[in-house]
Formats: C-alpha cells, structure tokens, sequence
C-alpha cells in the first residue's frame, strides 16, 4: 500500500494490518453541500469494475411529526480522525480501490445528503459490504450530533449504534 | 496542597447546552482521572446531570475509560450520545 | 401501493405480493451515457433518509489483458421485462421508496458505468439489502451481453450468477 | 402432411454471430416442443454445436423450459450465457 511504503517510519499500534491511505481514501467533514458526483469522481478508478455509495438524507418528518430544519455538530478533529479509523478497518476487511467518507454540520435541508460514503472495487461484494460497515461504523463511532427541529421544540437525536470502543461514564 | 494542571475541555451538543459554554481551560489537582473531572463538571453545572449516565470522554480525541489519568496539556470532551450519518 | 390500486384488474400470478410500481420504479435499457446524477434524482424523496447506489464500471483489464473496448447487447424488451420482476421482488422483500435500474448498450468506453442501480428507503439497512440483491439478480437474469475486446481478439464474457429459472438447453 | 406454423426466433451474441443473423420467422410442425426447434437450428447451423450446451430459451420473454410446446407467432430467443452489469 502506497502510505506504507511512503513512510516506513510510521508504526501502526492498531491491531489491524491496513491503514489509512491519504492517496486513495478521501475523509471531509465540512459545512458546504455535499455532492454525490464529487464522491463518485474521488473514488473513480479505471481499476475498478463497481462503485457503491450510500447517501444520508434528512427526511421531512420522525414519529409524525414534521422536521423544519436539522443541524449537524461535530468535534472536528476527533471526527476526522475517526472517518480514518473507519477507512483503515475497511481496508483490514475487504480488497477495496478508494473510499470516499464526507459529512456535512451546520444547518441541513430536508432532501439533502448529509452524509456520503463512496467505495470503488475491482469486485462488488466488498465495495458493497464496505459501503455498509462504513455507514454503520460512522453511526457508532464518529463524535458528531444531530439536532432535529421541529414546529413546536427540538431534540438531540441519539444513534442506537452509539458504542465507544471504551466507555467513561462510570 | 498538591501540584495543579490545566487541561483543556470540550462540551458539545446536549453537553454544550448545559454549561453554556463550548470550551474552557481547567485547573486540576495532579493524578486526577477522567471520572473525577467529570463528577466535578457535574457539581458545577447541574444540567449536566441529566446526561451524565450518558455521557462517554474523549482523552486527546480518543474514546477514554473513566480511570484514564489526565495529563497537564489533556484535550478531555463531553461526548453525549452521537447521531451522525 | 400506487400500482395495485390504479388497476385493481390486473392479477399478480407471481408468488410474490408485491409488482413492479410504475409511479416508483424505473428501469431502462439504453444506448445513452449512464448518468449516476440521474439515477440520484428519480429515486429521490424526501421521506428516505437513504439512497444507496451501485454502478458497474467497465474495467480497463481482465485477466492481465487491456481492455481496448467493450459492447453490450441486448435483447431488450425482455431485459426491460426482467429488471421489472427485479424492481417486483425488491419490493416483496423489502420496504423501499424508489428504485431506479439503468443498463447502457453498445460501446461503452473504460471507466464508464454500464449499469446502475439506485434505491431510496426509510432506513438504510433495507436500501443496502435491495441494491446488492438488484445487481446480483441482474447478474443473473437479465439477458444482456458483453463483449470485450483486447489488442489480440475478443471474448463474450459469461456471468458465473446467469441461472435462468427454467432451464431448456436439455 | 401435419399442420405448421410460423415462429419468430431470434439470435443474440455467440447465438447471433454464429448463424449470422438476427432474427428470422421458422415454419415449423404444430406441436413442436421448444427443444426439437433449437435442434433444427443446430442442424442448419453447425456452429451452434459449440454453444449449444449452454444455450437457454426463452419463448415470448420468458425463460422456458426445453420441453414447452410452441404456439403460432411465439417469439423465440436463443439465450447465451448472460453477461450484464
């Protein structure tokens, strides 16, 4: 993998072998729109025969009632450093070409993507398992919040996936 | 009286909303742990109360266990229950 | 669903429930550039929170050899027949909202998307599910063909997944 | 002197490079399964022998099986191997 090789000096404490490799996975966590066509461009590969990705879109309305607005808070450095995490166990997993993890805070509109996950493979299986485990992993792992607002209030939503590989409450 | 250190804390989300307050710097005893921080926070902002069963730390933006013992220079955050994606 | 209730005369002989739903299914089979953006919008809605899609890209090797060139035929008015009893059993096996089914013909250039599959659902789990099983069963169904031509010949590729489910050769 | 009638059957990829043709309209004997057609055509086209072991038919769209009985005006196609998506 080429960000070994590049830096033989770097020691990887992580139980898995693979690693974040800054020439072919692409983490962002950004206030701009997201755009599909920007994450099938960054995993486009002519090496690759497939290229799956998963969009996460704001919807109009939780239990009935009707959503007006969302806005997405992150702790930015921890979050980036976590979408890492999260290429490097994809990569410990499956034989993938480029991933392709952005996510987007401040206020969202209903309809709009607030979460991309792009994956090119030679083979489709993995990019579609990995496009999964992505999405999955990112809803348990990365230190970012939604808030949902509604006509009369708002809440801090909570993922049921929400499990911090250590935890400190108590 | 013991030696102190400052450490940095982070509050976001509910967190944030119950100190009012997005970042502060925090003056320590030597050999304190997460935990004990985090029950100090509590005395100080009541509000985090209701959270606190909830809350997880983050020790220099990784997931931390409570009796992690904090360093001079710590990037310690409030981690509420995340809902990304 | 829209579908069965705007023709209660039509009778659904297969063992599934569920039909093809012509207000949110779309399948097409065209000698046109793919557009991913396009398969984007006809599923969006705003009461998914995910859009999943899967784009199969033609390769630039296989086996070793370059790829110079690829062409896909169809027999068309059974591939389109085929991709509606796909969208039909997505629909019997999970709650989606839109699924959008694109196979390109002719000469398609390496690195060009030759199929895509998009589907929009209420959860993420579901719309995952529907896009791997629509490729897979495509894979296996749907009668299309393709040609791959290298600096020295040519060769029809065979899809190890093609099992029509009636079998006549003997 | 039994009945005939008249099927359209049509040729794709190997199939079609193999009898050089597209489609074509088959006079054929009434009651004539879909099995003895795609024999008839291996006969009149040798080269269909090489693939004829993983040929599938498919009669008015659907996947058939070799022993359906063919109609008047049914539309069949020779199957290759499948290589979509």
């Amino acid at each position: 993998m080429a960000g070994i090789q590049s830096d033989p000096s770097a020691v990887d404490t992580r139980s898995s072998a693979s690693k974040f490799d800054p020439q072919n996975d692409f983490v962002n966590v950004t206030s701009e729109a997201l755009s599909l066509d920007a994450a099938y461009k960054a995993v486009h590969s002519t090496a690759a025969g497939a290229i799956t990705t998963f969009s996460g879109i704001t919807r109009d309305n939780f239990d009935g009632k009707k959503v007006v607005r969302l806005e997405y808070e992150a702790y930015a450095p921890m979050a980036i450093a976590k979408l890492k995490d999260i290429c490097s166990e994809i990569r410990s997993k499956w034989d993938v070409c480029k991933i392709a993890i952005f996510h987007r805070t401040g206020v969202v509109d209903v309809g709009e993507p607030s979460v991309i996950i792009a994956v090119s493979s030679v083979h489709r299986a993995s990019g579609l398992e990995a496009a999964r485990f992505g999405i999955d992993e990112l809803k348990a792992t990365v230190p970012i919040w939604k808030k949902e607002l509604y006509e009369s209030g708002d809440l801090w939503k909570e993922n049921s996936e929400f499990k911090p590989k250590a935890a400190s409450g108590d | 009286r013991r030696a102190h250190m400052r450490v940095k804390v982070l509050y976001f989300a509910r967190a944030r909303e119950a100190t009012g307050s997005t970042e502060e710097s925090a003056e320590i005893e030597n050999g304190t742990t997460a935990k004990a921080l985090l029950e100090t926070l509590v005395r100080r902002f009541p509000k985090l109360q209701e959270i606190r069963s909830c809350l997880v730390l983050a020790i220099n933006q990784e997931y931390a266990d409570g009796s992690a013992v904090l360093k001079e220079g710590d990037e310690v955050a409030l981690i509420p229950p995340i809902s990304g994606g």
